[in-house]
């Protein structure tokens, strides 16, 4: 009983897809925000599964590095979010098109 | 006295003195005696090169070569010969001009226009002084700016329209131009026009024909328009109408000429003759259509302006007619372009400060109230129409007789351009000065021209006339120079040399 | 078994960020996110990566999420509106979604030279990771904190409400 | 790219002074401005700043005399390139910080916020510039990011600021992603993350497409980040919303990071896929150009006419990198310098004329800028200029350069449109030019443009000596991007991979 | 050039230049007498040097040529490496003879205009303009070579207009001067391209280079030879108002009347003339070039007069006299009878100034009336007038012993022995004789005769007496030109008139043997052999006739009986029955619409040639080319890049979620090149 190791990377470009297509489908900017997570966390399944290919440490510690950078942006994406919130009174990314053309 | 700096110094000259500008304060004239006199000397130190000149002694003078930019090998190189000589003394000698036409004209901002005008000469001194592409190139640009500048800030009425159309229109072609220089630095490893001539005409494996040509074909295009040939005029109009005059003066002419002597026959002799056809036919359209058109303007600057697209097409026709007699001509009527044209814009430029308005139908029976005007502007009508004895007449002969061996019918066709031409400009005589007197001269009578700007003009007026009477004087480092240049690959036959038997080739 | 794991875990979620995608309430979409997350850990543990699933399942799920919740609550965020502000996100998006699957795709499975995997093969422990982490790669971690620091001071600077 | 063994052993820390130096001055902002009064000038916040900043920009020079050599084991790289990268980083942050000294004081509650993350932030880049561990590279890329998109978001009040800075927010993480994505790919292609390691190990690698597949993602992230087309399309609306000091620096120092990683990555990790990436970046950078300058020419707007050129000057950069040769990183890297002088320069004035409140937006604003201060019309004349590319200032030397090598390497069809693409950006350039010098409507519009301040001043005669210097003795600049683009060669060179392949056209 | 000593030449045309100078530039301070004193002593000077030079002619070595050493470089004027002009004079008989002419006729106009222009307000610029004429002239004249003979071809011109336009307030005068420079400058593009193809063929434009090559070169016939003739010959038409060029003269007359005299009459217009036979040597090459000159000659007398018989300004039938006149002398040059139209060029000066010296007398004794009908019975008021006029009018008409009886003789019978169609053109001659005296003597009498038809405007408010003859300054030259109306064609009485043809033989010299020498050639060419047809040879050489003195004498009392009979007939008309003309008119309507709209010339030009171009230039080149392509062009590249900015812009909707679709997009094209054009073929 064996998973060839493609099938984890399949799974990540999979889930990675779908971070981008709910990028492009949701109107919450926090629901837009999460697929962002998504999309990191299924490059993190890539990394998991690489470094369980090549035996290398390295590309669990990536992971490690990419939790941290996903809270930081977290704290600063959320923030913007509630200061986007303060200045417009909506959470919809449709209505944040002031600047065009 | 005359050592090597004296060239790099005439160079720098202007520059300095806008840098000095830029810091005088702009209380009563300040700023306009300033640039007044440093134009004076810097026409003195342009003055310096004919005086001493050697001539009969081939290659350039008065040469400086340094290292400037080790990688990519780029060298300030600069020098002087027949051909770049008189142009340089040219641009010296309107330079002081330049600033009398502007005294009074130049009622704002005197500061910003002396800076750019300065910097202006500075530029158009490089032009032709620089050996060294990169050099070269760099001036040619420069020589853009100032000129954009001001006809936006001092345009007439559609100044920044003007301002785009003249920049992009001549900024466009010089993309190409630099293209052609990159590929022959691609090819070569150098800027400098002395290797790069050597390296063209004997370096076989280091070029294809084809990437030659287009290579030629770059670098003319980029000089047909800012000198400007037939179809690609668009901006001139425009221009000459909302520049102001000391800027119109030098727009056009020299700089693209000159620019196609050195380097597309220069540098591409065998390309300029492939090429050549076209643009004695476009040459030949250019003066007639110019001629033509000038016939039916309503406003005296486009007619300026379309009559020199005429008389410069002269030039070109001269040039790529290779005869050495043509190209002489063809140069020396660049010189006399830049002086009659340039009598043409500052008394148009007088009109427009007396009246405000350029529109020939305002005018009518002036001669009575300015009897100088009018003479000094006959006079110069007369030398741009190429009347004998003054310069606009040795330099079209010349074209024309030395052109017309080679190219019978072209130059036929172009001797038509002779009648039109004072056709345009007696016509134009005729209706702002004779004739009764326009409403609007008969109810604001201005007063005839100033001390300023008799001295202005006369001097223009004068020099046409020693010009058109001891042309060897000029002739005589340009035709050194040209022999070179027509030389190479030159296989048609040049008319016969004088002897005292007359050789004789009979066509037929 | 290892594959039904796989096939179960992974299965999960990918319908986990279907329903992310699906759903109208960012509610449940966060909701969604944690059981995607929470599935990942376990194919972590799967790859032999004990403490990367825990950290996992504490990290994202644990604390990254509960900001997430926090500030939907905060922000009293409800059903999103319908509003068609994009149609260039269905038209040229959706094709480069799909081109994207599919090149992936087909990259991935057409890698000859691949491993593969077993249950509790090459497990990865906590020494061996430290090892790395704070030798090899210390200067990244320290500089981590930089952006630590950046992100608290933005969310301060940014969310402090201006007088 | 090899270990570069150092001869002589230097303190590791050396290798990464300037950002220690950095990092300092950050944490000491943080920890004295909450003893401020509430109210007060931030100013000696700025001046800290100033001074921590200058003294990156020492150590950096001083780094220069450093044996190239890495450190903290192998994921820096001191060498001429990355010091190159450091004193152009470093001095954009002295001229930010120079301009928005007065721009931001007492205007909004967070000014020393904004100096911290200004300063953190540089720490982010000039580990961009210096990193060899892709590790690092993602962390100094995600500093400087996050920092950028904070910064972008400071002013708080007006609507544009923060949707500024969620649209580079949201776009910027999603961008990050395919970064991450193509890194993870090259895990698995090579087994490494670190770049000197790459090369060599892609050579032996078992699945090459996914190198290939790497190298495309890692480009479409640093892609956007350089904001070359068609990942460009954040640009104007960022660049319109956010403070235009934080435009100034945005625009120059995280690009100029992101090219320098750009350049690491396509020449140091990826030399092999050079048919790969060549014809990519030639593609972007044909686009980039066009889409910049075809956006602009009608664009009224000052702040997003200058991010549709910032564009079309990635494109121009861009098609450094098709040279494929040591002068085209050389070209490369010197352009990010000129670039770098002539946009802090022209944001620098836009700030000083808009201020803080942004008064002045479309071009018309503009009018009679050069009558009413004819020193910022006279230095906004001359950035211009440069960005047309007229002689004797550093936007011409620069693209000289980049389309000299180009066209060395027989790049003549992209060399051609890029030239003819500068003709017609001169357009757009010269709207605002003929606008800043024709006479204005009103005069009430301008009065409100504030006197000239000496931080102002300080800051324009930096970018003003910097432009003509570039321009006209271009030298000593070049001398250095060149000894940078030398450690590719290098590399390249004495590695086991030989360069045959490599070997420049 | 020869053992002469210099005879400084150049300082014949440059004393004139010198007066211009002086006039031109501080006149407008002098008072009057000053300037008319520096005007008269530069005219007077070049005159003086001119009776010196004649004086010791004989003892010169001809041709004498000067160069003018000018201080600057090689003392040229324009000088390249493929080709020299230098200011080199050059002193022949034919040289001499117009010398002359120009300095005398010259001087003597001059003397009359101090008193005609007297009350003018630009008395300084007349004078002015009128020495720079001289100086142009003389040049001109003097002239070594071509190019410095356009010079003064050119420069005449330019005096021509300055001086038409004199009266520059007046829109007529000064349109009338801008005709002249034009249609001049249409001669003059002639002048160029022969010249151009002068120096491709000689390389030199130098008479003492292009000529003896010509005579080294016996088989040169024809070809480029009549190409070079043909093209002068558009040239001389220009200058010398012959057809199609001649439209120019008539306007011409809104100048001052002095100034018609003297370059509208006696010098400049003669100056196609003097081209020609200074440079007969080409024209003896080419039989059908001076077929061509003797047929537009021909024609041009002929038309003329016509136009001449109904003209109502008496200065316009002067004009087209001059123009009938100069018809004349064509008719003499395509005869190949040089020194006959040198000759009538000669008495043609002396009498033809007179007329309009005259004419102007007539009209300052009128206050500024022209209109013959207007005038009548001035033989009383003004006898001086009347009595020279009258000489001018004989001799005008051809009758002996009055000057232009000899010369018009001289040609007539020329004509008749030339070798094309020579009884024709003496036959038209002859009836432009009977038309020229017919005019003339209407003109004599609707002037002197009658009773005064029409009291002029009282303009001049000081003459209140209205009529008064002239004060003395002008009746001298008239008496002087008078005198040489009467005895200048002694110079010239034929030998069949018992004469020693003393004028021919002077300018022997310079045209000596070149109307042989094609017959020579074709002697040669027939004694060669048959490479040359015999037709052919003998078509463009047929031989002259002979001279036959009787012939000669009968011809001449044919050709006063023709002026006899124009007297006739205008006596009948004008003096007897003033009531005919007005009949004849009424009759023959049609032509007399014709004659009295000179054919319509001048609006056929203007219908098919200045209109049509004025319309090409303003809505084809103007209108559609530079308005609508050059620039149009440049606005639909400006347009179509604005559009394509346009197309750019609308991506940028301010959406995250279309960004974030267009990013996508973006990767998804890189992926697929990659993988396509990559990792494919891995």
């Amino acid at each position: 009983m064996v998973v060839p190791v493609a099938y984890y990377l399949v799974l990540s470009a999979i889930l990675f897809s779908i971070g981008v297509g709910a990028f492009l489908i949701r109107r919450n900017i926090i629901t837009v925000f999460m697929s962002i997570e998504l999309m990191l966390n299924a490059v993190n399944l890539t990394f998991v599964a690489f470094a369980h290919q090549w035996h290398r440490v390295s590309g669990q510690i990536f992971v490690f590095f990419v939790m941290v950078v996903a809270a930081a942006e977290a704290a600063v994406g959320l923030a913007i979010i509630i200061s986007i919130f303060r200045a417009r009174e909506t959470l919809n990314v449709d209505n944040v098109n002031l600047m065009k053309l | 006295m005359l050592n090597e700096t004296t060239l790099t110094l005439t160079i720098l000259f202007p520059a300095a003195a806008a840098l000095v500008v830029a810091l005088l304060p702009s209380r009563g004239r300040v700023i306009q005696w300033f640039t007044l006199i440093a134009s004076l000397i810097f026409f003195l130190l342009t003055l310096q090169f004919p005086a001493h000149f050697t001539y009969g002694q081939q290659g350039f003078q008065f040469e400086v070569n340094r290292d400037w930019i080790a990688s990519p090998n780029i060298r300030y190189h600069i020098g002087l010969d027949g051909i770049s000589l008189w142009l340089v003394a040219l641009t010296g000698f309107l330079a002081p001009l330049g600033v009398l036409a502007s005294w009074k004209a130049i009622d704002h901002h005197a500061k910003e226009f002396y800076f750019l005008f300065l910097l202006q000469q500075t530029a158009m001194v490089g032009v032709f002084v620089a050996l060294d592409m990169f050099l070269y190139y760099a001036f040619w640009e420069l020589t853009l700016v100032p000129m954009a500048i001001l006809i936006a800030m001092f345009g007439r009425e559609r100044g920044v329209q003007a301002a785009l159309k003249f920049f992009v229109y001549t900024f466009l072609p010089s993309a190409l131009l630099l293209v052609a220089i990159l590929f022959l630095y691609a090819r070569t490893g150098t800027f400098d026009f002395v290797q790069l001539q050597a390296m063209v005409s004997h370096g076989g494996s280091l070029f294809s024909e084809r990437a030659l040509y287009w290579a030629a074909l770059g670098f003319l295009v980029a000089f047909a328009v800012k000198v400007p040939v037939f179809p690609l005029h668009g901006w001139l109009g425009d221009t000459f109408s909302e520049a102001p005059t000391a800027m119109a003066m030098v727009v056009a002419g020299k700089l693209g000429l000159y620019s196609i002597l050195r380097f597309n026959l220069g540098l591409f002799p065998v390309q300029a003759r492939q090429l050549a056809p076209w643009m004695i036919a476009l040459a030949v359209i250019g003066i007639l259509y110019g001629a033509l058109v000038a016939l039916v303007q309503r406003d005296m600057k486009r007619l300026a302006a379309y009559a020199t697209l005429s008389g410069l097409s002269f030039c070109v026709l001269g040039i790529f007619c290779f005869a050495v007699s043509g190209v002489d001509g063809a140069l020396y009527q660049t010189i006399n372009e830049g002086i009659i044209g340039g009598a043409l814009l500052i008394l148009l430029g007088i009109l427009y400060e007396r009246y405000g308005t350029y529109e020939i139908a305002a005018y009518g029976g002036l001669a009575a109230h300015m009897p100088l005007f009018a003479t000094l502007f006959v006079i110069v009508s007369l030398a741009l129409i190429g009347l004998p004895m003054l310069n606009g007449f040795v330099g079209e002969f010349l074209i024309l007789s030395g052109s017309f061996a080679g190219h019978t019918g072209w130059v036929a066709a172009a001797t038509v351009g002779v009648i039109l031409s004072a056709a345009y400009m007696l016509s134009l005589v005729q209706k702002v000065f004779y004739g009764g007197q326009s409403e609007m001269v008969r109810e604001q009578p201005r007063p005839d021209l100033n001390f300023r700007e008799n001295v202005t003009v006369w001097s223009m007026a004068v020099l046409m006339l020693v010009m058109g009477l001891a042309s060897p004087v000029w002739t005589r480092a340009i035709d050194g120079a040209v022999v070179k240049l027509v030389q190479p690959a030159s296989q048609a036959a040049i008319p016969c040399v004088l002897g005292p038997t007359p050789c004789v080739a009979v066509q037929q | 078994m290892y594959l039904v794991l796989f096939i179960l875990f992974g299965g999960l979620c990918v319908a986990g960020a279907l329903n992310l995608l699906l759903q109208r309430h960012p509610i449940n979409s966060a909701l969604s996110l944690v059981v995607v997350m929470t599935s990942l850990a376990v194919l972590y543990l799967l790859l032999g990566a004990e403490f990367l699933a825990a950290a996992q399942v504490i990290v994202y799920s644990g604390a990254i999420m509960v900001l997430f919740v926090f500030v939907i609550m905060l922000l009293n965020a409800g059903e999103e509106e319908r509003t068609f502000g994009s149609k260039a996100a269905y038209i040229v998006g959706f094709p480069g979604v799909a081109a994207l699957i599919c090149t992936l795709t087909i990259v991935f499975l057409s890698a000859r030279h691949l491993g593969e995997t077993r249950l509790g093969d090459s497990l990865v422990s906590v020494h061996d990771l430290s090892l790395v982490l704070f030798r090899d790669l210390l200067l990244p971690f320290e500089v981590t904190s930089v952006l630590i620091l950046i992100a608290i001071l933005g969310a301060v600077a940014l969310a402090r409400k201006e007088s | 790219m090899m270990q570069i063994e150092t001869g002589a052993q230097v303190p590791q820390v050396y290798r990464i002074l300037p950002e220690v130096l950095l990092t300092i001055t950050g944490v000491l902002i943080m920890l004295v401005e909450p003893l401020m009064p509430r109210g007060a000038s931030r100013k000696p916040m700025g001046v800290l700043a100033l001074l921590g900043s200058l003294a990156a920009l020492f150590a950096s020079f001083w780094q220069m005399g450093l044996p190239p050599g890495t450190a903290y084991y192998g994921v820096v790289q001191t060498d001429a390139f990355s010091v190159f990268f450091h004193v152009l980083i470093t001095s954009i942050i002295v001229v930010s910080i120079l301009v928005s000294l007065d721009t931001f004081d007492r205007k909004t509650e967070n000014t020393g916020e904004f100096y911290a993350l200004a300063v953190l932030g540089a720490v982010g880049m000039c580990i961009m510039s210096s990193a060899v561990e892709l590790l690092l590279v993602f962390i100094g890329l995600e500093i400087s990011s996050i920092s950028t998109y904070i910064m972008a978001g400071f002013r708080k009040r007006s609507g544009k600021s923060p949707e500024s800075a969620l649209k580079y927010f949201l776009l910027g993480s999603f961008a990050t992603a395919f970064f991450l994505y193509g890194i993870a790919l090259t895990f698995g292609a090579t087994g490494t993350t670190n770049i000197s390691q790459i090369a060599a190990l892609f050579r032996q690698s078992e699945t090459p497409a996914f190198g290939y597949v790497a190298m495309t993602m890692i480009l479409i992230g640093l892609g956007f980040k350089v904001s070359a087309a068609p990942f460009h399309i954040w640009t104007p609306d960022v660049y319109e919303g956010a403070p235009s000091p934080v435009v100034g620096l945005m625009s120059t120092a995280p690009k100029a990071a992101a090219f320098a990683v750009l350049l690491r990555i396509a020449y140091g990790a990826y030399p092999w896929l050079h048919a790969h990436w060549f014809l990519l970046i030639w593609l972007m950078a044909a686009i980039s150009m066009t889409v910049g300058n075809l956006g602009a020419l009608s664009q009224q707007n000052v702040k997003r006419m200058l991010a549709y050129s910032s564009i079309a000057h990635g494109g121009y950069l861009l098609v450094a990198f098709t040279a494929l040769s040591r002068e085209g990183i050389a070209a490369a890297t010197f352009y990010t310098a000129t670039y770098a002088a002539t946009n802090v320069g022209i944001f620098a004035i836009v700030s000083h004329a808009g201020g803080y409140e942004e008064r002045l937006n479309s071009i018309t604003d503009y009018r009679g800028l050069a009558y009413r201060s004819p020193l910022l019309g006279g230095a906004l004349a001359l950035f211009l200029l440069s960005l047309i590319g007229i002689p004797f200032t550093a936007g011409f030397f620069g693209k000289f350069y980049v389309f000299a090598a180009a066209l060395d390497s027989g790049v003549v069809w992209l060399t051609i449109f890029g030239l003819v693409n500068s003709g017609i950006a001169a357009f757009y350039y010269l709207r605002l030019l003929t606008s800043v010098y024709s006479k204005p409507m009103t005069e009430a519009q301008l009065a409100t443009i504030p006197a000239l301040k000496p931080s102002l001043l300080a800051a324009l005669f930096v970018t003003v000596t910097a432009t003509l210097i570039l321009g006209i003795f271009p030298g000593r600049t070049l001398a250095l991007a060149r000894a940078g683009a030398a450690t590719y060669a290098v590399s390249g060179s004495s590695t086991s991979v030989g360069t045959a392949n490599f070997s420049l056209r | 050039m020869n053992g002469d000593p210099s005879l400084h030449l150049w300082l014949i045309p440059i004393l004139p230049f010198i007066g211009f100078l002086l006039n031109g530039l501080v006149g407008r301070r002098l008072p009057k007498g000053l300037v008319s004193t520096i005007a008269l002593i530069f005219t007077a000077a070049p005159l003086a040097m001119v009776a010196l030079i004649a004086a010791r002619f004989s003892s010169l070595t001809l041709p004498h040529v000067e160069r003018l050493a000018a201080p600057w470089s090689s003392g040229s004027w324009i000088l390249t490496s493929a080709f020299r002009v230098d200011f080199s004079f050059l002193l022949d008989p034919l040289t001499l003879v117009m010398l002359l002419v120009v300095t005398g006729v010259g001087f003597l106009i001059h003397l009359y205009s101090v008193g005609y222009m007297a009350e003018e307000e630009g008395y300084w610029r007349y004078f002015a303009y009128l020495n720079l004429f001289m100086f142009f002239m003389l040049t001109l004249v003097l002239a070594e070579n071509f190019l410095l003979m356009f010079v003064g071809w050119e420069g005449v011109g330019l005096a021509s207009y300055l001086l038409i336009g004199f009266y520059f307030m007046r829109s007529s005068a000064a349109d009338a001067g801008k005709k002249a420079f034009v249609v001049n400058r249409i001669g003059d593009f002639g002048f160029l391209l022969a010249m151009f193809l002068l120096i491709g063929h000689f390389g030199s434009l130098s008479f003492s280079q292009v000529f003896p090559a010509i005579a080294a070169h016996p088989e040169w016939q024809g070809g480029f030879l009549t190409a070079i003739a043909l093209l002068l010959l558009l040239g001389a038409t220009g200058k010398s108002a012959q057809i199609p060029l001649y439209v120019w003269l008539p306007d011409a007359m809104e100048g001052p009347t002095p100034v018609s005299a003297l370059i509208h009459a006696a010098t400049m217009v003669t100056a196609g003339v003097y081209m020609i036979v200074r440079t007969h040597v080409l024209f003896d090459r080419s039989p059908f070039a001076l077929g061509v000159v003797a047929i537009i000659g021909a024609a041009t007398a002929f038309f003329a007069a016509t136009i001449g018989i109904v003209q109502t300004d008496i200065k316009r039938v002067l004009a087209y006299s001059t123009v009938s006149q100069l018809g004349y002398m064509f008719l003499a040059c395509g005869a190949a009878a040089y020194s006959a139209a040198i000759f009538h060029l000669v008495t043609h000066a002396f009498f033809k100034g007179l007329l309009f010296l005259a004419a102007g007398s007539v009209i300052h004794a009128l206050g500024g009336e022209q209109d013959l009908r207007k005038m009548g019975g001035l033989r009383k008021a003004t006898p001086i007038t009347f009595w020279t006029m009258t000489a001018a009018v004989f001799a005008i008409a051809g009758l002996p012993p009055f000057a232009g009886f000899f010369s018009k003789d001289a040609i007539l019978y020329e004509s008749f022995l030339s070798p094309t169609a020579g009884p024709i053109l003496w036959f038209v001659g002859l009836v432009t004789a009977l038309l020229t005296a017919f005019y003339m003597f209407r003109l004599w009498y609707l002037a002197f005769f009658g009773e005064r038809r029409e009291l002029a405007e009282e303009s001049h408010g000081h003459h209140a007496g209205g009529v008064h003859e002239s004060p003395w300054i002008m009746l001298l030259p008239l008496v002087l030109l008078a005198v040489l109306s009467l005895t200048g064609g002694w110079i010239g009485i034929p030998e069949a008139l018992g004469g020693s043809d003393h004028f021919a033989h002077f300018l022997e010299p310079v045209i000596a043997g070149q109307p042989h020498s094609s017959v020579e050639v074709t002697k040669q060419a027939a004694a060669e052999g048959s490479s040359v047809p015999q037709e052919t040879a003998a078509a463009r050489t047929p031989g002259k006739p002979a001279r036959n003195t009787n012939q000669e004498r009968l011809f001449s009392v044919v050709s006063v009986l023709m002026a006899l009979i124009g007297w006739f007939f205008a006596d009948l008309f004008y003096r007897r029955k003033p009531g005919l003309p007005e009949q004849m008119a009424e009759r023959a309507r049609a032509l007399y619409l014709v004659l009295k709209n000179k054919y319509w010339i001048d609006e056929i030009y203007a219908r098919f040639i200045v209109i049509p171009l004025l319309f090409i230039s303003r809505y084809i080149l103007w209108g559609a080319v530079d308005t609508g392509m050059i620039d149009g062009g440049g606005y639909l590249v400006a347009g179509s890049a604005r559009g394509f900015g346009a197309l750019v812009r609308r991506v940028q909707s301010g959406n995250i979620r279309s960004y974030a679709g267009w990013l996508a997009l973006g990767a998804a094209a890189l992926l697929l090149i990659t993988y396509f054009g990559f990792v494919t073929h891995l």
